[in-house]
C-alpha cells in the first residue's frame, strides 16, 4: 500500500467527476460530478498527509468540508431559484446570461 | 488498517449478509396473487389519482440547507470538546467567536421566518 | 497450531457480531410484547391474551408474530422502484444494528487466560461514529418512501426526514457536554471515568436535550409525525408488507433499545453500578429498561405535536439550549479551574 | 490485507462513481454518490484517518446527499432525457474526461513524494487520539481559517434565505 494507490484512484475519480459534468445536461447530476472531484481532491490530501506523516492535509480536509457545505447549500438554491422562474432542469436551455 | 476497526468492517459484513438474507427470505416464502388493484398505490380504498412523484414544498429544500450549515458546526465542536481541559479560557473565546458570528445568521434567518413551518 | 492474531480478531469478531445481532433480534421480538403489557395497563386493557395471559405461554407471543409476518404475501406495487423499494428496509435495519459494534455492554473479564472484551470494537471515535451511522439511517425512510410511488408514503418520508435532520443537530450538541468532562469519544473510555460519578450529576440538561432530541429522531411519539396512522396510514412504510415491513418495525424498535444505551453509557455510567454488587451487564439492562419505559410512558400519556409546533421547538428552543448547556460547561469549567 | 481493504474499497467507489455519471435517474445517481461517500471513508480510515472518515460520512453522505434527495423530489420527478442540444458533444466529453483521468494519472504518478519529515506516524496518531491531534492543530496553527469558516457559513446562510425566501414576500 503505497501513496501511488491513493494517488492513482484520485485521479480516476476526479475525471470521473469532470466527466460526469460535461457529460450530463441536469444541473443536479453535474452537482454530483463536481462533489465527485472534490472528494478525489480530499482522498488525494489524506492520502498525502498520511505518508508525508503531518497532519496538515486533514485540516485541510475539513476545510474543504465547509466550502462544500456552503457551496451545495447556495448552488442548490440558485438551481431552484432557476427552475421557478424558467421550468426546466436542463442547462442547455439557460444559456441567456440575463434572466 | 488499523486493527482496531477491523471488527466494525466484520461486522458490517454480517450485517449485510444478515439483511440480504431477510430480504430473499421475504421474496421466497408467503403467497403470490397479485392483481391490479393490489399493487396499485394504497389511498384509503379511493382509486389513486395523479403521480405520487409530485413537487414538494420548498420548506423541506430550507431545513435541509440549514440543517447542513450547522452539522458543520457539530464536526468542530466535537474535536474542540475532547480538547477543552487543555484548552480553557482560550478555548472558550475561540468557540465564542466562532458560535456568535453563527448566531448572527441564526438570529436572522430567524426574524426571516426561516424557522417556520406556513 | 497457533493462529494468525489477524485470523483470530476476525473471527471473535464475527462470533460477537453476531451474538449482538441474536441478542437484538430477541430484545426486539419481546419488546413488542413487553410494549403492550405496559399500554394495556397504561389504557387499563387487557393486552394479548389470544396466545396465553402473562405466564410462561405469553413467550410464544412474539415467535407467532414473527411466523405470521413470514408467510404473509410480499407485495410489491406495481409502480414502486425495484431497487430502492427492495434495499430501503436492508438499510434501516442495517445502520440500527452496525451502531452497536461500539458499544461497551460489560467491563472486561479475563477467563482461563483469555482477555474476553464485552464491545466489538473500541475505537477512539465512537461517538462519532454513532452520529454518522445515525445520520445515514434517513436513508432507509426517504427511499423506502420514495420508492413505493405513494403520496402518502412520499409525505411521510419527507416529513421524518426534514424532522430528523432538524433534531439531529441537537443531538449531536446535546452531547458535547459529556465530551467536555470526558475528554474522550471512546465510549470504554467515558463508561470508566464514571466509575465514581456520573455524568448526569453535571450534565442534567445535556441528558434532556439529548433524550427529546434522540425520540424525535427515532420517530416516536410525541414525535410521530412521519407514521401519523390517523393522517398519514402509517407513512413511508404504507406500502411494505410481510418481513420487508417487518424490518422497518425492527428497526424502529431498535433504535429505541439504541438510544436508551447511549443515555445510559454517556449519562448513567454504563455498566458502572454502585456498591459493586451485580455483574455490569445487570446494570446496563436495569438503565437501559428505565429509558425504554420512559418511551413508553411519554408515548401513551402525551398527545401528538402539530408539524409547525414540531419543527419551530427543535430550530428555536432544543438547539438554543443545547448550545446553551455547552457554553454554561465551558464557563463552569474554566472558572473551577479543571 | 490492507491492500485487499484496499482494492475491495477502491473498485467499489470506481464502479459507484460510474454509476453517477451513467445512470439516468437521478435518485440512482445519488445513490451511488453515497455508496462512493462511504467507500472513501473506508479508504480514510485506511489511512489512519477516521476522525475525517466520520465527518465524510456525516456530512457529504448524512447531509449534502439528503440535500441533494430533496431537491431532486423538489424538482424533476422525471428521468433524466440526456439528448442534449449538441449530438457530437458527448463522445468528445468522454475524450476529454478520459484524457483527464489519464493526465493526472500520469502526472501524479511519476512526482515523487519527499521523504516523510512529520511528527505524525500512524502509532503516534493512535496513540494520542487523532480527533485530539487535529483538534490541536485545528484550535492554535489554523485558527484564522477557521474563524474564517464562520463567516463562510453565515454568508451560505444569509444567501440561502435571500434565495428561497423571494416568492414569499413578492
Amino acid at each position: 500500500m503505497t501513496v501511488n494507490h491513493f494517488v492513482i484512484l484520485s485521479a480516476l475519480l476526479f475525471g470521473i467527476g469532470a466527466l460526469g459534468v460535461l457529460v450530463r445536461r441536469n444541473p443536479l447530476i453535474m452537482f454530483m460530478g463536481i462533489e465527485l472531484m472534490l472528494n478525489a481532491v480530499n482522498l488525494a490530501f489524506v492520502a498525502f498527509s498520511r505518508f508525508l506523516q503531518s497532519l496538515d492535509g486533514q485540516v485541510f480536509v475539513f476545510l474543504v468540508l465547509t466550502v462544500a457545505a456552503a457551496e451545495v447549500a447556495v448552488g442548490l438554491a440558485i438551481i431552484v431559484a432557476l427552475f421557478r422562474t424558467r421550468a426546466t432542469v436542463d442547462v442547455d436551455e439557460v444559456s441567456g446570461l440575463k434572466g | 488498517m488499523p486493527i482496531d476497526y477491523l471488527p466494525i468492517l466484520v461486522m458490517v459484513v454480517v450485517v449485510i449478509a444478515f439483511a440480504a438474507i431477510a430480504l430473499t427470505f421475504s421474496a421466497l416464502t408467503g403467497p403470490r396473487r397479485p392483481n391490479p388493484s393490489k399493487l396499485s398505490p394504497y389511498e384509503s380504498g379511493m382509486p389513486p389519482f395523479g403521480s405520487a412523484r409530485r413537487r414538494i414544498s420548498i420548506k423541506y429544500y430550507l431545513t435541509a440547507v440549514l440543517f447542513i450549515l450547522f452539522d458543520i458546526e457539530i464536526i468542530f465542536f466535537y474535536p474542540w470538546a475532547v480538547l477543552f481541559r487543555q484548552l480553557q479560557l482560550f478555548g472558550l473565546i475561540e468557540m465564542a467567536v466562532f458560535v456568535i458570528v453563527l448566531l448572527v445568521g441564526y438570529v436572522y434567518i430567524w426574524k426571516k421566518g426561516g424557522f417556520d413551518w406556513d | 497450531m497457533s493462529l494468525d492474531p489477524l485470523v483470530i480478531t476476525i473471527i471473535e469478531a464475527l462470533v460477537k457480531s453476531i451474538v449482538v445481532i441474536v441478542g437484538l433480534l430477541t430484545a426486539f421480538a419481546y419488546l413488542t410484547l413487553v410494549e403492550r403489557y405496559v399500554v394495556a395497563k397504561i389504557q387499563s386493557r387487557i393486552g394479548p391474551n389470544r396466545v396465553g395471559a402473562i405466564g410462561p405461554i405469553a413467550v410464544l407471543q412474539p415467535i407467532a408474530d414473527a411466523l405470521k409476518m413470514i408467510f404473509k404475501e410480499d407485495i410489491w406495487p406495481a409502480q414502486a422502484d425495484q431497487v430502492a423499494y427492495t434495499i430501503a428496509p436492508g438499510i434501516a435495519v442495517g445502520t440500527a444494528l452496525v451502531a452497536w459494534a461500539v458499544i461497551p455492554l460489560n467491563p472486561s473479564l479475563t477467563i482461563a487466560g483469555y482477555k474476553i472484551d464485552f464491545y466489538i470494537a473500541d475505537v477512539n471515535v465512537a461517538l462519532l461514529y454513532l452520529l454518522a451511522i445515525g445520520s445515514l439511517g434517513v436513508y432507509g425512510i426517504v427511499l423506502g418512501g420514495w420508492s413505493s410511488n405513494n403520496k402518502y408514503s412520499l409525505l411521510g418520508a419527507l416529513r421524518s426526514t426534514a424532522q430528523m435532520v432538524s433534531y439531529e443537530i441537537s443531538l449531536g450538541l446535546g452531547l458535547v457536554g459529556v465530551l467536555m468532562i470526558s475528554g474522550s469519544l471512546s465510549l470504554v473510555d467515558i463508561v470508566q471515568k464514571q466509575a465514581t460519578v456520573w455524568n448526569v450529576v453535571w450534565q442534567p440538561l445535556g441528558l434532556i436535550v439529548y433524550f427529546i432530541a434522540a425520540t424525535a429522531e427515532i420517530n416516536r411519539l410525541p414525535f410521530d409525525l412521519p407514521e401519523a396512522e390517523t393522517e398519514l396510514v402509517a407513512g413511508f412504510a404504507t406500502e411494505y408488507s410481510s418481513l420487508k415491513w417487518a424490518l422497518f418495525y425492527m428497526a424502529e424498535y431498535i433504535n429505541m433499545i439504541t438510544i436508551s444505551v447511549i443515555a445510559s453509557t454517556l449519562f448513567l455510567g454504563g455498566y458502572q453500578g454502585p456498591f459493586g454488587i451485580l455483574p455490569g451487564f445487570h446494570w446496563l439492562f436495569l438503565k437501559i429498561a428505565f429509558f425504554i419505559f420512559v418511551l413508553m410512558w411519554i408515548r401513551y400519556t402525551f398527545p401528538r405535536f402539530r408539524y409547525d409546533q414540531l419543527m419551530r421547538f427543535g430550530w428555536k428552543v432544543l438547539l438554543p439550549l443545547a448550545l446553551a448547556n455547552i457554553f454554561v460547561t465551558a464557563i463552569v469549567m474554566v472558572v473551577l479551574g479543571r | 490485507m490492507d491492500l485487499i481493504v484496499f482494492y475491495l474499497f477502491a473498485t467499489l467507489a470506481v464502479i459507484a462513481a460510474l454509476g453517477v455519471v451513467a445512470l439516468r435517474n437521478p435518485v440512482h445517481a445519488a445513490l451511488c454518490l453515497a455508496v462512493v461517500f462511504i467507500s472513501l471513508a473506508a479508504l480514510y480510515v485506511l489511512l489512519s484517518a477516521p476522525f475525517v472518515a466520520a465527518a465524510q460520512v456525516m456530512i457529504y453522505a448524512g447531509a449534502i446527499l439528503i440535500l441533494f434527495v430533496f431537491v431532486i423530489m423538489l424538482l424533476s420527478p422525471g428521468v433524466d432525457q440526456g439528448a442534449g442540444a449538441l449530438k457530437w458533444q458527448r463522445p468528445l466529453a468522454a475524450v476529454f474526461g478520459l484524457a483527464l483521468a489519464v493526465e493526472l494519472i500520469l502526472v501524479l504518478a511519476s512526482a515523487v513524494l519527499p521523504a516523510a519529515r512529520g511528527q505524525y506516524t500512524p502509532e503516534r496518531l493512535a496513540q494520542i487520539g487523532d480527533v485530539q491531534a487535529i483538534g490541536a492543530l485545528l484550535f492554535t496553527d489554523f485558527l484564522l481559517p477557521f474563524e474564517i469558516t464562520s463567516l463562510l457559513l453565515l454568508v451560505a446562510m444569509v444567501g440561502v434565505i435571500v434565495l428561497a425566501k423571494k416568492r414569499v414576500r413578492s
